[in-house]
């Protein structure tokens, strides 16, 4: 399994994982589950809406999920993305990859999650008693993505 | 032909999702296409297309403002991705 | 969800996976599954026995979950380890953390298997064509051990 | 009285999974407790208990030789773990 997916519908994650699982017997999984949080600088956020670029986004998933694959040697990878309206505690994104020994595994999640934050065309608004508001970029999240040694992946 | 596209603050700041336009040699780059949708703007075009974290992707690749623009080619502009 | 588990059974890692994230909705979990691979060092591998050394094997990967969560803020952790006679693609050892950021979630999956690998008391041995071989601590397990600044856990 | 457990290739080159000792105060520590196996138990413990990287527990916790030994107390002798 080496697919990219961005819908708007929720997903089941334990699918997710259970699929690639089924897909690769007998490697090290790791696997990456992000979700709407409840919180965000002490403002309490009742939904996120994420805003994406059709076309342009399910383009940057599928290069990021192969660029990864080669790097690490992967067996097996899947990214599911979402965009529009959701609720606290849905899931925003899953990722998931498995290769013949751990530490592949773990650096090929890391890195999918950290180059996906600042180079997949998503962009957040949070809703809360504030109002809605975009998301910044946060320094931390290119600190991380300066750690893969690969160009803009778009 | 080329069409534009806004995504974001960038889309609300203009008030437009997506525009098309006529290509022409003269509109040789990224930066003559800003230009040119600059010219067409106005003032509030030229603040919001001037922000430093701008970004701009050329058929659905992030480019520089000296990528070359060719006639059928798809230009969007946004602020920072906060994807994930 | 803080506990760890060592049994001889199988277990099912899809419902390890969706018991975590029922127990703790609305963050980032990242978890790790190890299954029995099929070749090491080109040999054909039948099958795993894993021995334990009982009463410590427990408390070494419970010291182990606590040291990781305290260290990371974990809301939630989950390891469970075999032991005894495995098959090829049976999953031997199953981690998954929760944390409020990614950053922390990768770090403790991956600090649980570091630390896990070199100080919880499991002993590997290898059926293959060969005959059963007692497989030796790898140069790089003792590596990425290090990168972690904790003192010995058992 | 202290109970010695023994694991993986020190189990089977001992041929032994546990044993008991009585305590006496002059098994002060893990080296004394050593030093009285291989007295009772000749060349082959003797050679199997001298390698580089045997580890020792007491009570469930990797310890040092120099460590201290209680009456009740229980060893263990294994090679480097493998775990995962």
């Amino acid at each position: 399994m080496m697919t990219a997916c961005v819908q708007p519908e929720t997903f089941d994650a334990v699918a997710e994982y259970r699929a690639l699982c089924d897909a690769h017997p007998g490697a090290a999984i790791v696997t990456f589950t992000g979700t709407v949080r409840d919180f965000s600088a002490n403002t309490a956020v009742s939904a996120l809406e994420l805003e994406h670029y059709p076309g342009m986004a399910e383009a940057s998933l599928a290069e990021l999920g192969e660029r990864v694959a080669q790097q690490f040697a992967l067996l097996g990878w899947r990214i599911v993305h979402r965009y529009g309206r959701l609720m606290v505690g849905e899931p925003i994104v899953w990722a998931g990859v498995v290769a013949d020994h751990r530490a592949e595994a773990f650096a090929a999640c890391e890195m999918i999650m950290d180059v996906l934050k600042t180079d997949a065309p998503f962009w957040k608004r949070e809703y809360s008693s504030n109002g809605a508001e975009w998301i910044g970029r946060a320094e931390q999240d290119i600190e991380r993505r300066r750690r893969w040694d690969v160009g803009e992946i778009d | 032909m080329i069409t534009i596209k806004f995504f974001s603050m960038i889309r609300e700041a203009l008030e437009t999702d997506v525009l098309e336009m006529e290509w022409a040699p003269t509109l040789g780059d990224v930066a003559a296409v800003k230009e040119q949708l600059i010219a067409q703007g106005g003032a509030i075009w030229d603040e919001v297309l001037a922000q430093d974290d701008l970004l701009v992707a050329r058929n659905h690749r992030v480019v520089l403002s000296s990528e070359p623009v060719s006639d059928g080619d798809e230009l969007a502009f946004f602020p920072p991705m906060t994807g994930g």
